[in-house]
């Protein structure tokens, strides 16, 4: 019962704290975008937080932790679909559900998780998308595709069996959000003037840095509970190693990235730092309950460099990710998945493929399900601003407001 | 020289800084105002709807030669250009004088 | 022993998350205001915090926590009342204190609500009160108007014995803020220009919807506090039940208000969707503990419209609340107080009809003593600035500071 | 067991709380300088985050623990040095490091710490020194001077012998992080225009007064983590009290500085205020577990007034300090020192002489450190950007972006 | 035609906009300046009181036909003016042109 | 009257300030502006580096009486110069009519 009661207010903080990322996303996407398209990148984050708990209370959690599946893939969801499942009804409750915590903090933790794959969307395909597409996918996204993939490994489903391991979701959570993200860009295209007629790539600056950098530690404080709770106890020695793990791939994550980056462009950019530090903190996110100290220094370092490449080569193929999204969920993710096999306590060289394969099929899934949803949805509704409400800002044209009313207003149609 | 002043929708301004480079006219400053005009826009906040007629506009300010001025008006005449209430305007006024501060030349020399 | 470390270590977790709720009201009101006047409320923001504590510890907390009461009203604070009443003096620490946690802990607890009430009504006379006056009054508001209710329920008093329930202060805390904020805004009238001649309201637009953005984002985190440190222990069944019915019904209330004001306004607005999730918040707090988490979403679902229509009727009874204070911590606190008596495992005509009574009661106790030290400090210091000094900026006369010095500066006098 | 997992999660979250405040000096640091040299500043917190938790790991915390020295004053870093030395190698953990948390545990708290001191040094030298000394300054101090210094009283050197106490830094982190700045800002020099010819002190506005203000909530809020975990574990009455302690000081902190600066300059004066918290909460630190509430307030108050006076003080020595890091760091963290000899349970005029004695051995060692570091940075690299680059401001020179790229670019050269 | 340019207290612009619409002249811009002149404004930051001539005013720039000119000046004296120090500049400029660049009409047409 | 516009480099703005102060022009307006010219400043975004002629310059307008035309001109040249290119421009336009709004006076009186 004490140890009960500690574990449980372990994940209470961390749930907390991952319900604070959301926060540092919604930060460090309207930092990096801008100041016209402000209140809809707000907008689109505070929605994904409240709707997509909504639906994995509705739907989500109980076709993500069925414990039973047709053919070992497919969630067998006849049973207790639709509304939380509460182990006893009418608000007595059952503490019996496991020894780490309770029903409701189990409920709560996955539904803050839940939210984060479709909010990585959100930074990707900002400044252009139409809101109710958005709104649309993002529920279709979180309700339907995330959990069938979570169902897959922490679901008890077939790659569990096979012995893939994702400790906290670099692949569940994060590349599940950038491979949505991917196809989502492709599908919208560009921003104008992204790139030229020549195709030569432009900046777009963010217009608020401070605010993006402000997300960043947020993200970072965050993820003490991400990969923390993700112990799913308070066990002592799992989740202070996971701690130091976490931080210390972040820091490496960021200061590879900003050496890596000053040496590509002579420069000391901030934002390559920044997303350094998110693409450390992706990356251990696999393993990080199973990497020495040393290891993770190691990921991240490794994180950083395919940041700063990441991000240039999405520009090269003419994909526009105004926050980097890409680079750090998708192609840290698996970066971080494939370390599992690399680094730490389970490497070699079968767990490695174990690893690439649960990659592969998850991004088959994700990729297909995405492209099919915004497919449906662009031929339906449409994905993309019309290009007159894109130049003048979707704040005028979606929100008729304005997101700093005082320092120059952008509505203008 | 004459100082051509004008005022534009903020979402034409690539359009007539394009169009104007390829007339060669390379150089000019620019700044945000509020334009008040025919135009109204509306606005929601916190549920009341309002409209104004307090509009953001990109202000353009260049001094060309004489020459140049009936050129550098069509440029803009047309890029700015969409056909709805609040495209703006232009104002053409007298300049007596021009100073390039680097060189201290004067007069039309001093404008490229 | 290890029950209580347990129990005091989740309490002093939610102290500090109540804490940084101060940060989510200062960003939230700064956010929705004007610039010239972002100095003076991020000030009495602050001056709250420190001055609240510190009244707090000097009066507040013997005054609130009395357990003897003349004729059952008024608090017996012939003993202990100024200072801390440490349970041994001199540093030694009485661990007996309860079960749930230590005497500071408590202490510290309650301290950080109290000023909570205050902050309630500094968003609403935002723009317009002199610093001096609101100070007196916010002052003597968390000294004595708040402890005294508080004890007539968390105190042990006769509301409490009439059976009135009130888990973390939808009425206690909530609607004693908002009660204040009413009469407030009713003596002190609306700003400069909020009201046409005609009598039209005119809409006065926030500054840095970002930074109200994060402060709802940071009151939503610390409303994790708010109501789980309410439970006053760590029980792993009541804290995290109360954690799932606080999220899901201020999702719940984001959502509902985000869709009534596209309805009526036929516009996505984000300031509505943001008093939709306070409102959600205010409305859970009376009942978190007692509702299943159907009866959350359906509470925060009717707080999401008395947001909407509260905000507009404010609007058209010609009250001016810069921040919508009253339709979400008034209108959704008593919604939230009657909601205990519709929903939940305490519903029932009796218990809606109790809660009618404390509603009332406290609603008229507050009134009057707002009024009249409201009144008092009207006649003798005066409330409101002058037009001079209202027009060219609150941050000019009392502070001689800008916000932002280099942003467009709006001194001007 | 329960137990240690109970302080282990306590010791997790002050962690965690720790981190924040490296967000916390980012904000105020940012928001109490001019948006040309945004960017610079936020990259400089950035980085000492990151670098600090990696050099600390390699070097500084054995270190700084060593339990063994040579002569008493030199730790003996012939074991050990590189690397964290695992208790146990291999991942698997020992969970007999002590009664407290767990080693790992212990080392991410302690590197948080390290990582402060550094930060305190970059907001005094903002605005004008250039990246790579700062850098390479801030890294040798976090991995040398400060561990050196923390292993004579928290390693068990000969300052503990000598029975100086320090519960959680105001010497041992917030000094040596004054003392550093103290002699960076002499060797550097005042901004540009910060001092007239005629010697007259010129004010520098800040640019942004809310991301400050949110600073300093954020520092108040990691500070619960900072005072309450150097408990080292999660004993209710020790905890609870610091907390209790911590937050009347500051709360008194900024009342005092607040009355004390409206009655010297005739003005409510937010910067002095949001310093007077920091100055009570740096205050308290060294004592916070020593202190009766009543003590608390009096170091406080005490702390307010040194603020007010300090932050002149400065200005008449001609030394240009941005943020006020000298008169909160330095001056409040000797006084808080000294205040463990007046105040509280420890109060004595022998104690009071250990103090001074503490704090002048550590205020020369880090004088002298810093001033040869800075002095051969000086001499090698150069401290100090030229003037046409800082008058253009840092941001375009070294990082060519800027931080509001639509709110009136900065750039320009 | 003429350019009315105005230097103005922020706090005085309401004002000035309503004289200005109530005269009929319900097109102009506007953006803030700042403004060196005689009055002079305290300040303090952290502990430094300071005094400084720069204040923030704001620039309404207006293009009348010449026979608006008498009365738009007299609006804008009237509504501007609090008598003391600061209240602000007027300056009268020629206008060689005019245009609108929607109908691209040209002259004191195109003004309204 | 004339009016002397200004485009100068941000970072020349307090030497300007200054030697207008010493030559008793005591009273003007500035503000900022985005000037286009032969100027180039190179920056970086996330990996993409760029070059771009929109530098933010400093833009002032004070309009002298036109014996003060000339020493006022001559300031300026020297204060805002460096020799690197992207100085700036002056302009010197005509002004028709001047008033002080606190006292209604009108021409070279309503300057100062
Ligand atoms: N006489 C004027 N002087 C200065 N600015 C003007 C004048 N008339 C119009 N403007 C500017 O031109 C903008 C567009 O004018 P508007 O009347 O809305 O549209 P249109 O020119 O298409 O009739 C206005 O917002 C205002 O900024
Ligand atoms: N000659 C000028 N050229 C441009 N702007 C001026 C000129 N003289 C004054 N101003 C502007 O007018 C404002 C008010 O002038 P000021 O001298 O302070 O007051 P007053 O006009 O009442 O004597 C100044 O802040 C400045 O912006
Ligand atoms: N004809 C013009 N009209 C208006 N502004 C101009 C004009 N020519 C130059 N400018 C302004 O002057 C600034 C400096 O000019 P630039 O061509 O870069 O340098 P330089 O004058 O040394 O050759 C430009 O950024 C622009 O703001």
């Amino acid at each position: 019962m004490e140890l009960l009661t500690t574990n449980n207010v372990w994940m209470m903080v961390c749930t907390a704290l991952v319900f604070f990322m959301h926060l540092g996303f919604s930060l460090l996407e309207v930092g990096l975008t801008r100041q016209k398209n402000a209140i809809n990148i707000l907008f689109k984050n505070v929605f994904i937080i409240c709707a997509g708990l909504l639906t994995y209370a509705i739907l989500g959690f109980n076709l993500m932790y069925p414990g039973s599946f047709l053919a070992g893939v497919i969630p067998d969801y006849f049973f207790d679909l639709f509304g939380l499942s509460a182990p006893v009804a009418d608000g007595a409750l059952d503490l019996a559900y496991n020894e780490g915590y309770t029903y409701w903090t189990d409920f709560l933790f996955q539904g803050m998780f839940a939210a984060t794959a479709a909010t990585i969307v959100s930074g990707a395909v900002a400044e252009r998308i139409k809101l109710g597409s958005f709104m649309l996918f993002s529920v279709i996204y979180i309700t339907i595709v995330y959990p069938i993939v979570g169902s897959w490994k922490w679901g008890g489903g077939f790659l569990d069996g096979l012995g893939f391991y994702d400790f906290a979701g670099s692949t569940l959570v994060h590349s599940v959000g950038g491979w949505g993200a991917l196809i989502a860009i492709y599908l919208l295209g560009a921003r104008l003037g992204k790139f030229g007629k020549d195709g030569q790539s432009h900046a777009i600056p963010g217009h608020n840095i401070p605010l993006a950098t402000a997300g960043v530690f947020i993200l970072w404080l965050g993820w003490f509970g991400f990969n923390g709770g993700s112990v799913l106890s308070a066990d002592p020695s799992l989740t202070s190693i996971t701690l130091v793990t976490t931080c210390l791939a972040t820091a490496a994550g960021g200061i590879s990235a900003f050496l890596v980056s000053t040496i590509a462009y002579k420069n000391y950019d901030l934002t390559m730092f920044l997303n350094g530090i998110l693409g450390g903190l992706v990356g251990i996110t696999a393993g990080a309950d199973l990497m020495s100290p040393f290891d993770a220094v190691l990921i991240g370092l490794v994180a950083g460099g395919v940041i700063v490449f990441g991000v240039s080569l999405v520009d090269k193929l003419k994909l526009d990710d105004p926050v980097g999204a890409v680079a750090v969920h998708l192609a840290c993710g698996i970066w971080g998945t494939l370390a599992v096999g690399t680094f730490g306590s389970m490497a070699g060289f079968d767990q490695f493929l174990t690893q690439l394969a649960g990659v592969g099929i998850i991004g088959a899934f994700c990729c297909i399900s995405a492209f099919v949803i915004l497919s449906i949805i662009k031929a339906t509704m449409g994905l993309r601003m019309e290009e007159k409400e894109e130049t003048e800002g979707l704040d005028a044209h979606e929100h008729g407001m304005d997101a700093y009313a005082e320092f120059g207003t952008v509505h203008d149609r | 020289m004459k100082k051509i002043e004008v005022i534009i929708r903020k979402s034409r301004f690539d359009e007539v800084k394009k169009a104007l480079h390829e007339t060669e006219v390379n150089f000019f400053s620019y700044w945000d105002v509020t334009g008040v005009g025919n135009e109204k826009q509306g606005h929601v906040y916190r549920g009341v709807s309002y409209s104004t007629s307090d509009i953001q506009r990109r202000k353009i300010s260049l001094t060309v030669s004489d020459h140049n001025v009936e050129s550098t008006l069509e440029t803009i005449l047309k890029a700015a250009h969409t056909g709805s209430v609040g495209d703006g305007k232009i104002f053409v006024t007298p300049v007596d004088e021009a100073y390039r501060i680097r060189t201290k030349e004067k007069g039309t020399d001093s404008l490229s």
